[in-house]
């Protein structure tokens, strides 16, 4: 702990004097709405304390790298939009219990990107489970709030619990706690026996499954449709991005970073997962009425598709620019986490405290009743299918076109095409269940129109992520070269310098003793760098998907 | 076979068994709080082996750890008796399986197995008031010899 | 005050500003005012015509000042506004030893667009017959509740047209060879609401289609034998290609184009048809200006041509069928405006067989002829629009008889068009017949060819025949006793000024401008500066005997005249003799030919429509029935497979743990395996 | 295969039999037989154990574990929540006595006081509340008692075979290892002032990951009093017992 640890958490400490401000200021004062405006003060204050950051400084267990800037700016712009729209006070005591946890999750989630310690991401992953188990509860007073609050409480404990096994064993494997000396240690740099690599893919496994559920990967997804549907809109969005964000840091901090030399273990491991998950939250999302629920699977096969670009960082992490998996990973997240509160604060909107939005059949004939906000809901339906003009579009074609620009000289390159081909399947699917929530919309008679009291902070929160829902669609340069940044610094691996494969602890052979970490050599896994081929395959694929969505919707 | 070796050997396996356990007591068990139990059993586990590695790798890392677990475990316990005791509230009972109404929309509830017929104790009858101004009802012998309610 | 360049920009840019500005304010602004930029647009465009056409003259003369000229250099200046799509060294050079094309192979597409004597003769004509048109449908028009949607598709297509006639490469004339033909194609079926126009729109854009794939083949065929589609390059390195397949092959293709926009055999079926559309468009579009566009287009080509005389024989043998099978229809045809229609084919082809005869006199005869016919037959058609309008749509000359007296400047305009058309001295009709006929005789003449005898001879045939559409008409609508159909009511009366006064502009055009041009010479003069001639001049073109010319406009005279009476003493005395005429000519069963028009409509029908039809609806019904419900059935399988998986969400924590656990213990496996 | 797998297959197959056995099922039949097999399993199970050298620290650390996996068992598969807690408590006592042998003096002592003074005496607290007279029905039956204990003891043999495949003394990735000698332990982990070392790695280099504890500490307790707070002020939805 330096003064240069206390200046790089500045924007965090902000934020939990904040959240600590109205925790104890919400017992003595009843100013219901003051509360929001505290946190929307102390989000502003720690992005100027983010922007005054020099990014040079180097901090203990602290990281500064570009990815934990990245994240972290995430992390305020997803907490404005959180905040704005749970902006209107609950109907009940705990609106600052509430505004306050809110505010520590946006803080644990900065403190996730930056730990660069297993004590520090542990404490801060709890900092974003423990507020949201809080707010789980508190956004309603019913028996279905109770009952998603129990399930997400129990799970996410038993998910820790292994989250935790898998970092004792990473300890064990390595000796230290700093990902800086698991990587030294891992990589070959520090003398290790050579079986303790089986305690690190040992590590690997569990911590993926704990993520997994973070980010409710299958099979770990179950308890996010009925947590979803179980809470308010503005739980849901929450649900739908801090935990989601936390996770897949922590997997490119784990899994990309600091566990070198498993890729050709975990690649395979994370691909089947994400194969699984996106089909298994697509088909299930085709039966479903409640709003919440719907979204809630659609926010499962999301995660398929940015596990798919996990798996293809993993598995060419050398890949050039743009079609870099961990480029795509945020840049997909981000465009993710806009339309996905965007749909939800628009929701949240259309309601008032008395009476929610619940079912999709809710919003028939809005693009009559409420015009406007059925244009910001479709411009996030749209996103989420994957529409061209629209972010997600991007997100999509950088996550396909990566799969695709996987060597496809080793049987790796073939099961990337194969996963990318489910992949756009599973998007032509998946347009089918967000178009009909647009067709709901624009093809049905009113029944009623909503009421549209859900509060201006909702409203602005919905429209704000409708333009930058368009905005990143028109113009995604600068997103994507911040995510191209911040993959640049992530550290990585000489190919040449590992040791290859250990298998599971007897080989009879010991590999050679490496006198020194050759570095420079060439790379083994051979990238082939994207070009108008790849384009037009990712291209043709999407034209196919667009075509099967249309025979789904309209059949 | 060096001590040290052994020792871990033997510490990761009792880690292992208790995280066992306790995973078997999480997903069998359906009272909440025994749940609850079985999560900490498992973090034990976890706290085992995070102590017997930080002693093999002579470091205080892993002893860390262990404290900042069991901050963590006092928390969500905060945090479960909270939660536990308004779900009791609600349902009068502190069975997990009595919150599955959040499903699929076409699935059927749970149902209990029913329990196996226990041998019911023979219930004395329970001394009944008769309406005013009717004689009560006697039963004899039974009447002297009621057991003490 | 304008130099070429802007003059040359001008005449596109101004209509099509009106359009758009039509198109834009028509509803709300402008309504039964929509006529004011369309007009004043084409007649600053005609005025900024007129200018080029005397800045290029200015030049010419400069040159024909200087001594030692020969015409050999053409005048000519290009103006390229922008590069519409470059692509570098986009085509290999040629394997096979043939020469290459400066520039070969970069794919460079200039928006440029080109001044010389061939495109300034036809913008002036253009601009002039649209101006005129444009005024005459202010009257003609009036009241249609799609007044502004005319003139913005008039100003469309006369944007399109003068864009057309001063492309500089083949890519962008073919852009604007398909925007006329969508213009087209709107204009025919303005009416759309009506089943036959809307047909008659589909019919036109079809058929042309046919002709534009020819065309297409031929572009990509030239850039792949001379490796650009730059006029200039290509006619430059022609020379070099002489003999070549592909150039035959090249024009051939071309030519197929050309018979689809200028309605030649085989593709002549959809202009009667086209009729269907208002008679002004029909005046401008269908007679005067789009359809000369395949006549155009082979006058710009005619180094290609000259370089593969098979071809240039197509043109005239294609051009010769044409005009005989025109006129044979036209005789029988009951419709004013299928008669001016079959009238207007028979014509082109008489172009398109001066074309086919290869040399200087033929080429500038046709070009000639070109404008003359834009002239006259404009004019009949606008007249036949003022009879339409007079008569409350009615257009079959046995319903309508002795409207002479009614439609004093009609009948009287209509009478010189007419006698303009079948070529009575000294009306324009006559010198432009009399230059293709030269042509042909001095073809026939100097090779003996057999092909240019049997021509000259149907040419000759084509001039009786003429007569007796043309007057057929006249006489049965103005002469003989007053008919006048229920549809016209108790008002027939001759239409209004801004009808009558382009008709008499026409008219007076039909009569002096052939007569003009001949005896000034100019008009051969100036078009023989133009650079695609060049190639013309080294096959030594002989003076033309005198006496060789007196005797054809001698012969042709005498046979208009012939045809003239003999078409009086049928149609002015009673209907008998017409009809024993009739009978006798049905023992051939010519009579019913002609009246069937050939039975090209039901030929086609049976050989292409109807097969076509039939492989589409096998193709509907095996997509109908196989693809789809295959396509439907892939797509319930997501949906049956959620349903598959929707019990595993069964709400219990228990339930969730356990897979959470397998998914571990699965995890688990795959990594220590 | 090897003579340690065949062991461990054999100890796990009788463990997952036993704790089905064992495990709630509605009855009490053939929980004697359950905990018979149970025993012998995790005999079979110590027989994998490697020993510490002495006898004594060798009988010790047997009776402890001893304890903490048979009390662990207890607490899973005991009837009355109540015993389940007391069970879990002893189970406690023998990880905290496990600690202090692996020589982690502090946190053997927080475990008793946080595990064993505090939380365990609320959840007995609570369960005397909401649970006064026993004998619930979802106390009688487990959940899926037969899946659930194959697959938690799947897991302990897969950890078993790993952990074991890597640190037999059979197992040629041995050599390199090189363990801390008692001397090296002896400045380290096993210092006399260990416990003063601990805090100062605490308060030292982990000061962030405490202040942020203690942040969480204040969530947990401002949302538990909250969580409280709005039940009391609440209705119920009117359900009734339904034992």
């Amino acid at each position: 702990m330096t003064a240069a640890d206390l200046r790089l958490l500045v924007p965090e400490i902000v934020l939990i004097a904040a959240a600590v401000t109205i925790y104890l200021g919400g017992a003595f004062s009843t100013a219901r709405r003051a509360w929001s405006w505290i946190a929307a003060a102390a989000l502003l204050l720690a992005a100027v304390a983010l922007w005054s950051q020099n990014p040079s400084a180097d901090g203990g267990s602290l990281g500064c790298d570009a990815l934990a800037r990245y994240v972290q700016w995430f992390a305020l712009a997803a907490g404005a939009l959180l905040v704005s729209l749970a902006s209107r006070p609950l109907r009940f005591d705990g609106t600052p219990e509430y505004v306050g946890s809110l505010l520590l999750t946006v803080a644990g989630l900065m403190l996730v990107a930056a730990a660069e310690d297993i004590v520090l991401m542990f404490v801060a992953l709890e900092l974003i489970s423990i507020p949201t188990y809080v707010l789980l509860y508190l956004g309603r007073d019913d028996a279905e709030s109770q009952e998603s609050a129990a399930k997400y409480f129990f799970l996410g404990v038993l998910a820790s619990a292994i989250l935790l096994y898998g970092f004792s064993f990473l300890y064990g494997a390595t000796g230290s706690t700093a990902f800086s000396e698991i990587r030294a240690a891992l990589d070959g740099t520090t003398i290790l026996p050579p079986g303790f690599a089986v305690f690190a893919r040992l590590a690997m496994v569990l911590v993926f499954a704990g993520l997994c559920f973070k980010v409710a990967a299958v099979p770990f997804h179950f308890y996010a449709p009925d947590v979803y549907q179980g809470t308010t809109h503005a739980n849901a969005a929450l649900l739908s991005v801090v935990p989601k964000a936390a996770g897949f840091v922590v997997m490119a901090r784990i899994l990309v970073a600091a566990i070198p030399g498993m890729e050709p273990y975990s690649w395979g491991v994370v691909l089947a997962v994400a194969v699984l998950t996106m089909t298994f939250g697509n088909v299930m999302a085709l039966w479903q009425d409640d709003f919440r629920r719907l979204l809630a699977y659609s926010s499962i096969a999301q995660t398929g598709y940015i596990l798919l670009a996990l798996a293809v960082g993993l598995a060419a992490r050398d890949a050039p620019g743009a079609w870099n998996g961990i480029v795509a990973l945020w840049f997909y997240l981000a465009t993710y986490a806009a339309a996905t509160i965007g749909a939800f604060a628009t929701m949240e909107y259309l309601g008032r405290a008395e009476r929610r939005l619940d079912s999709v059949d809710d919003l028939a004939g809005l693009g009559r009743t409420r015009p406007a906000a059925a244009a910001v809901m479709a411009v996030c339906m749209f996103s989420l299918a994957g529409v061209p003009p629209l972010a997600g579009f991007w997100g999509k074609l950088l996550v396909f076109g990566g799969a695709l620009s996987v060597d496809t000289s080793g049987t790796a390159g073939w099961w990337f095409t194969a996963a990318a081909v489910v992949g756009v399947l599973n998007a032509a699917v998946a347009a089918a269940y967000y178009l009909r929530i647009v067709a709901v919309m624009y093809f049905r008679i009113p029944l009623a129109t909503p009421p549209a009291r859900g509060g201006r902070g909702a409203w602005m929160s919905a429209v704000a992520c409708a333009l930058l829902v368009v905005g990143i669609g028109i113009y995604p340069g600068p997103l994507m070269r911040a995510g191209n940044f911040c993959d640049q610094q992530l550290p990585r691996v000489d190919a040449g310098a590992k040791h290859h494969s250990p298998p599971f602890g007897r080989q009879k052979n010991p590999p050679p003793p490496q006198s020194a970490p050759q570095f420079g050599m060439a790379a083994t896994k051979k990238v082939s760098t994207p070009n108008a081929y790849h384009i037009r395959r990712t291209l043709v694929l999407s034209q196919t998907r667009v075509t099967t969505s249309c025979h789904i919707i309209f059949k | 076979m060096h001590p040290e070796i052994a020792l871990l050997n033997d510490f990761l396996l009792v880690g292992a068994a208790l995280f066992g356990v306790g995973l078997i007591g999480f997903v069998s068990r359906r009272n909440m709080i025994v749940m609850f139990l079985s999560v900490e059993i498992m973090l034990q586990g976890v706290s085992l082996s995070l102590a017997a590695w930080g002693r093999f790798h002579n470091d205080f890392g892993g002893q860390t750890l262990v404290l900042f677990i069991i901050a963590v475990a006092a928390c969500e316990a905060a945090i479960a008796l909270a939660l536990i005791l308004t779900l009791f509230h609600r349902r009068c009972s502190l069975d997990i399986a009595a919150w599955h109404f959040l499903r699929e929309a076409n699935q059927p509830p749970f149902r209990d197995v029913p329990l196996p017929e226990e041998p019911a104790e023979r219930r004395e009858p329970w001394p009944r008031l008769p309406p005013a101004g009717v004689r009560p009802e006697t039963f004899g012998e039974k009447d002297k010899y009621r057991p003490r309610v | 005050m304008f130099d070429v360049q802007t003059l040359l920009i001008l005449i596109p840019v101004l209509p099509l500003a009106a359009a758009l500005a039509t198109a834009a304010l028509g509803t709300r602004l402008l309504r039964g005012r929509s006529h004011v930029p369309v007009v004043t647009a084409i007649a600053l465009s005609f005025v900024a015509s007129i200018l080029l056409v005397f800045q290029l003259q200015e030049r010419i003369d400069e040159r024909a000042a200087q001594p030692g000229s020969s015409r050999a250099a053409g005048v000519e200046e290009v103006v390229a506004r922008w590069s519409w799509i470059n692509v570098p060294d986009a085509m290999p050079h040629p394997v096979d030893g043939r020469a290459e094309t400066p520039g070969w192979g970069n794919f460079n597409i200039e928006v440029s667009l080109r001044a010389d004597p061939l495109t300034a003769v036809m913008l002036a004509m253009v601009t002039c017959i649209s101006m005129l048109v444009a005024i005459y449908s202010i009257g003609y028009m009036r009241g249609d509740p799609g007044y502004w949607r005319f003139f913005a598709y008039v100003g469309l297509f006369v944007f399109s047209m003068t864009m057309l006639v001063s492309a500089s490469n083949f890519l962008l004339l073919y852009v604007f060879w398909e925007l006329v033909g969508l213009c087209s194609y709107l204009l025919i079926g303005f009416w759309y609401e009506r089943p036959a126009a809307a047909a008659a729109g589909k019919k036109a854009f079809l058929v042309n289609r046919i002709g534009d794939v020819g065309f297409v083949l031929g572009i990509f065929l030239i850039w792949t034998t001379f490796g650009t589609l730059d006029f200039g390059g290509v006619f430059q390195s022609v020379g070099q290609h002489a003999g070549d397949w592909r150039v035959t092959a090249i024009c051939l293709l071309l030519l197929l184009g050309a018979c689809g926009k200028s309605a030649q055999f085989p593709l002549h079926v959809w202009l009667p048809d086209a009729m269907e559309g208002p008679t002004p468009v029909s005046a401008l579009i269908h007679a005067a200006t789009m359809v000369t566009a395949g006549v155009y287009m082979i006058a710009r080509c005619t180094p290609l041509f000259a370089a593969a005389p098979d071809a240039q024989y197509a043109v005239a043998l294609i051009g010769g069928i044409t005009a005989l099978l025109g006129a044979v229809i036209a005789i029988t045809q009951t419709d004013l405006k299928r008669i001016l229609a079959y009238s207007t084919i028979s014509h082109l082809g008489y172009m398109f067989v001066a074309l086919g005869t290869g040399t200087l006199l033929g080429i500038t005869a046709g070009m000639f002829h070109l404008i003359t016919h834009a002239f006259f037959k404009a004019l009949l058609f606008l007249g036949a629009g003022s009879v339409m309008h007079a008569a409350g749509g009615v257009i079959d000359i046995r319903r309508l008889g002795g409207l002479r007296r009614r439609l004093p400047v009609t009948y009287w305009t209509f009478l010189a068009g007419c006698l303009s058309i079948v070529g009575v001295v000294p009306l324009a009709g006559f010198w432009s017949k009399d230059a293709i006929l030269l042509s042909l005789h001095d073809r026939s003449g100097l090779f003996g060819g057999g092909l240019f005898e049997i021509l000259y001879l149907t040419t000759l045939l084509g001039v009786v025949l003429i007569d007796f559409y043309m007057f057929r008409p006249l006489f049965l609508v103005f002469h003989g006793q007053e008919k006048i159909p229920p549809e016209a009511g108790d008002h027939l009366h001759e239409s209004p000024g801004s009808m009558t006064a382009p008709l008499v502009v026409l008219a007076f055009g039909s009569v002096v401008v052939g007569a003009y041009f001949e005896w000034t010479h100019g008009f051969a003069h100036f078009l023989s500066f133009t650079p695609s001639f060049e190639c013309l001049a080294q096959s030594g073109h002989a003076a033309i005997d005198t006496a060789d010319k007196w005797r054809v406009a001698t012969i042709g005279s005498v046979l208009t005249a012939i045809g003239i009476a003999a078409a009086a003493m049928l149609y002015l005395g009673s209907g008998k003799a017409v009809a024993r005429l009739a009978r006798a000519m049905n023992v051939f069963g010519l009579y019913s030919l002609s009246y069937g028009k050939f039975f090209f409509d039901p030929i086609y029908n049976v050989l292409v429509v109807w097969p076509l039809l039939s492989v589409a609806r096998l193709a509907a019904w095996f997509d109908c029935m196989a693809i789809d419900s295959l396509v439907d059935r892939c797509g319930r399988i997501p949906k049956l497979a959620g349903a598959a998986l929707r019990p595993a969400q069964n709400g219990l924590v228990q339930f969730y743990a356990l897979a959470m656990v397998f998914g571990v213990l699965v995890l688990l496996g795959i990594m220590l395996m | 295969m090897t003579n340690h797998q065949h062991i461990l297959t054999l100890a796990v197959l009788l463990g997952a039999v036993g704790l089905w056995l064992m495990l709630p099922r509605g009855g009490a039949r053939g929980r004697a037989v359950g905990t018979v097999l149970g025993i012998v399993a995790l005999g079979l199970w110590f027989s994998q154990f490697h020993g510490l050298g002495q006898w004594t620290a060798d009988g010790m650390f047997f009776v402890l574990a001893a304890i903490a996996v048979v009390a662990a068992v207890g607490a899973v598969t005991s009837r009355n929540p109540v015993y389940c807690a007391i069970w879990f408590g002893l189970s406690l006592l023998g990880t905290a006595g496990l600690l202090l042998l692996a020589g982690a003096q502090f946190i053997a002592v927080a475990t008793v006081l946080v595990y064993a003074g505090a939380i365990l005496v609320m959840f007995l607290f609570v369960l005397m509340v909401a649970q006064p007279e026993g004998k619930a029905s979802c106390d009688q039956m487990s959940w899926e008692a037969g899946v659930s204990a194959a697959a938690g003891i799947a897991m302990v043999g897969v950890l078993s075979v790993a952990i074991g495949g890597i640190l037999a003394p059979s197992c040629p990735a041995m050599p390199p290892i090189a363990p801390p000698t008692q001397e090296e332990l002896a400045a380290g982990v096993l210092d006399p002032h260990q416990v003063a070392r601990l805090g100062d790695e605490l308060f030292g280099r982990r000061l962030i990951a405490v202040e942020v504890a203690g942040t969480l500490l204040l969530a947990a307790l401002v949302g538990a009093a909250v969580i409280v707070n709005q039940f009391s002020g609440r209705r119920h939805d009117g359900q009734q017992k339904t034992v």
